[in-house]
């Protein structure tokens, strides 16, 4: 079944992720999802805004609240072919956040000779809502 | 005879965080806990609104939490005291009460 | 239209599984095929069998397990969630040393693959959660 | 190609109404579930905001969560539908995806 | 031990009341809460304020979302002594709301020829900021 | 100090739970005395010994189990709470016919009033919630 759904059709999958980490299990559960869904061969996106942001601050260091520090994955996601991480701007500034206080997160090209390209991008509320709007799939977390 | 006011809230997302500050009065002490801290950062939307609470009342932020959300004691608000959990039982014992902006 | 649903909260606490419950049951009088209800996150808390809410309250359980049988509904909880929740069958339960399992007649356990495939495979996916 | 938007939280507790509004395009559909009913009122602080999506966007109130609420057709705001389950299924079948902002 | 406890302290409890009914089930077990709580002649109130405002509004009807309506317990309270419920003025009108759209809530007076008196106080945030402040034990829900 | 405890969410879904026992843990640690620590609305689900949490998780049902075992803690879980919830002890079991039980060792299910109790008795009592 899973396997006719593959050939069938190729949607688009949007992940929408806006709660912070840590304090509700949905970051890391969202995530799941996304990595299960790097199998099924469908064009995959995240999208970051509100306290979504926070998922991907960089440093974040859980050994004093005794649970995993679940961020790593998101660096590894470009393994998975996973490459198109949008982050709203507006989001951003409103938290006090600059794209500087982001994890760097990238994909090698083997197209032109794995060079490392930054997978998230920084974008207006106005142009993250036209991404939206074009997705099949819209799953927010 | 003053209350200890615990927010796990994000300002951002919720508005106990806002309601808690709405219903301090002065000498009271607030502790931000888990997704609450994101409320600390400095040079946020809500950081004005924190500072001019912090003029009246002590504002205390839980560092494990902090430090989970890649922040620090250079990321928050001037003003805001760091605290490990066994600063958080002693804050809860110093008070005369405990509220939970849940 | 083929839809899929999917549930993010357990019984009571929030209204999600509520209004999924009443939402597919809407689907179905008119027509439409529910290709899966998937069950995530505390949604996993639906398919436990040892609920007992009180006489003047609905039994969400049964409610999905009975909406289940009449119209051959495919009930999937999430496995990993699951195992997070305490949520499992007797497969499970051996599998993991326990000595008791819970899972609800019509749900049954599975990955989350089979949430990927309902986005895949239904027209429309349609989320409940808090 | 527009969107139905269901909204599940009110936006006087919550962030998500709100970012719902923020993300509309012309031609989009919002509609009112669970808690976020409570949105619909009308001469609340946050009727104006939904009065001025109303102006480029379809709003809808599931009424059994309404008249759970205690309120009515009179209560909300003008332009506001009120559907039933099956108008909510109705709305999903008609538009190209649903968002759901919890 | 329960005998114990009710013959050293009487405390004074107050049941903070935050959010819509039926969305979550918060309203309906903190009610809960406060009825076994009468059986312990302790010295109970309740406020309710931000959408816990909701709670106390008129005409609830939830036939159509297969739920049970419980807001006639809140009719009940006076019978169990609990007399005091607290509104804030200001989360009403923040709500389109105002004094005429919640229920009426009412005790009997024994002392007075079992008159009917109010339950319900309206009062602005900073008096109830200070009825908080007088407690001894603050449940928020 | 004598200190009463209240948790209102699951596991896992909440950090509520988590700050918890890293609270009553620091309590201890400082010689306080825990009067209780009382679970109600989804922190009943604290009290289920069938979770399998991913092996490089913790586990917080057994966290609290070992807790109360070292220090002598009163773990309660709320018996209306826990009913709708799907969490029995083998008593609830059999009186609702039901085929088996979950709760976890430490656990016992009691009423509300031992939560009102704890606010009598204790010098403070401290929420833990969603």
């Amino acid at each position: 079944m899973a396997d006719d759904a593959q050939q069938q059709v190729k949607k688009s999958f949007m992940y929408v992720n806006r709660k912070a980490p840590y304090g509700t299990i949905y970051a890391l559960e969202a995530l799941e999802v996304v990595l299960i869904s790097a199998a099924f061969e469908q064009d995959v996106s995240l999208a970051f805004l509100d306290d979504g942001v926070f998922q991907l601050v960089k440093g974040q260091n859980t050994a004093g609240i005794g649970m995993k520090n679940f961020s790593p994955t998101f660096k590894a996601l470009g393994d998975y072919e996973i490459r198109q991480l949008y982050v709203e701007r507006e989001s951003l500034e409103e938290r006090g956040l600059t794209s500087e206080d982001l994890m760097e997160i990238t994909w090698e090209d083997e197209e032109d000779d794995y060079a490392k390209k930054p997978s998230i991008r920084i974008v207006s509320r106005m142009e993250l809502t036209e991404v939206m709007a074009q997705q099949d799939v819209l799953l927010n977390f | 005879m003053s209350t200890l006011h615990t927010v796990n809230k994000s300002p951002f997302e919720r508005s106990a965080f806002s309601s808690a500050l709405n219903h301090l009065k002065p000498g009271d002490a607030v502790l931000m806990i888990e997704d609450g801290v994101v409320g600390a950062r400095k040079g946020s939307a809500f950081a004005g609104l924190l500072e001019s609470a912090a003029k009246s009342c002590a504002i205390y932020v839980l560092e494990p939490d902090l430090a989970a959300r890649g922040m620090g004691e250079t990321d928050v608000i001037q003003g805001a005291n760091l605290v490990d959990y066994g600063g958080f039982v002693d804050l809860v014992t110093t008070h005369q009460r405990t509220q939970a902006w849940l | 239209m083929k839809l899929g649903i999917l549930v993010n909260e357990g019984p009571y606490t929030h209204q999600a599984s509520d209004t999924a419950y009443q939402f597919t049951k809407a689907a179905l009088e008119k027509g439409h095929e529910i290709f899966r209800v998937f069950f995530y996150h505390d949604g996993v808390n639906n398919g436990t069998r040892l609920t007992v809410p009180p006489q003047d309250d609905r039994n969400l359980q049964q409610a999905w397990s009975e909406l289940a049988e009449k119209h051959n509904l495919d009930l999937v909880v999430c496995i990993a969630a699951a195992q997070r929740r305490g949520i499992l069958d007797e497969g499970e339960a051996k599998r993991h040393g326990k000595d008791a399992s819970n899972i609800a007649p019509g749900f049954r356990i599975s990955g989350l693959g089979q949430l990927v495939e309902s986005g895949i495979v239904a027209d429309r996916l349609v989320v409940f959660g808090d």
